[in-house]
């Protein structure tokens, strides 16, 4: 954080947080929509079947191992990319 | 989530707070509607009411989504804090 | 609004005026993605055809008709879990 | 909205106003970026240049846009009025 | 800008900015999605092949000249939209 | 892209700057996990566990989507400026 004021980076870390939870809410809505979508498909009922449960409960697990394995390529990916940049 | 120790919340954190949890619940409003009209709602447009069978279907599936909502955010709870992620 | 001053309260309305007018944005221009996206597939011509116009009138209404029941569900379900939130 | 009854608007409100249709007009443009490129263009990407009949339906979409945009407003606005919601 | 005084149009200028940044991002941002769903299917390898990225290449410029070619018809529209406004 | 000749960046500008590069990068993150997921895991979710095709295909699909991302960028930024328009 080069070159900041203590003033500004108070600032700065406040606007961090603030797009912290707006990105675990956005992470958090898309799981719900998708693992939604592919599990609920029967409206005979108004409640979840065991079958539709099984798999919402499947498709957070799976969810999140998607999550943490594209998040540590991701870190990978990125440092390799800025230490490219640096080079040239 | 970060605040741990300091005295008390300033104004614009009292504010944001509520703001959030409003924003939780809009968010979610929005995206019943989405989901709900995509599993209920004929997609020929043959007539302007709803048919009962697409007004059922939608009082079922917003009732199926709040349950998934539910279900889902205290699976992320016990899985997230058994991996150190931030609770919700 | 528990706790807030005058102002805050002044501010808290400032904000949830701004996310009421986003919100209806987002909730307008869904509608006229999906009712295009479902009634509009000639391009031999650049007017609406009179298929086409009828098709995204009774799209429109019964969009409305989807979020006015899909409203009403929602408040009473979160009417519902607040309930049991408060039990708990 | 909430603002009736106030004498004239605050500095902040002129500006969000003018902000606020400037961001309908953009959103509009995005969006309709989107639809007409789903509508018109081939995904199979076998050419950088649009194709006469890309180019063509492109304009045709595009217009056809605008004129349900703008009936849709119109109906929002009458039946909108008739159930009570805000105006648009 | 009619009847901003100096002030306020130098913070709505600086708003403008944020959004035409936004703006931007967003266009950015789709144009990746749309060009990697349509042209990358196969994980056989990490690395792009010569047929996914030309493919990319092509889609990319495609892109441009959608976005050019509907950029001029919505200022057409817009204009005429507007002319049309005014009459009335 | 409006600030030429301006002296030096003030604290709002600077804090902005930083919190738009790491705004793009959230971004691109989000946007991985959504395309990835779609590319490589199968919807049926009969297991929570990623299996290994699915993990591989993962590795993959975040590596050929920061190559996409990164040949676009420059693309763009070619093409971009031979029309016009703004580097990114």
């Amino acid at each position: 954080m080069d070159g900041l004021t203590a003033a500004e980076n108070r600032e700065l870390e406040t606007r961090l947080q603030k797009r912290q939870v707006k990105e675990f809410m956005a992470v958090f809505g898309n799981l719900v929509d998708n693992c939604f979508q592919s599990c609920v498909d029967d409206f005979t009922s108004k409640a979840l079947s065991g079958r539709e449960s099984g798999c919402i409960s499947r498709c957070v697990t799976k969810s999140m191992a998607t999550q943490s394995r594209l998040g540590e390529r991701f870190a990978e990916l990125n440092a390799a990319m800025s230490a490219e940049m640096a080079k040239r | 989530m970060f605040g741990l120790g300091r005295p008390q919340p300033t104004s614009a954190e009292k504010i944001a707070a509520i703001e959030n949890e409003l924003k939780v619940v809009a968010e979610m409003h929005s995206r019943m509607i989405k989901v709900c009209t995509s599993k209920c709602i004929d997609k020929a447009y043959r007539e302007g009411e709803l048919n009962k069978g697409e007004g059922v279907c939608l009082d079922r599936c917003s009732a199926k989504f709040f349950e998934a909502h539910q279900t889902i955010s205290e699976q992320l709870q016990k899985e997230g804090a058994a991996r150190g992620f931030g609770s919700m």
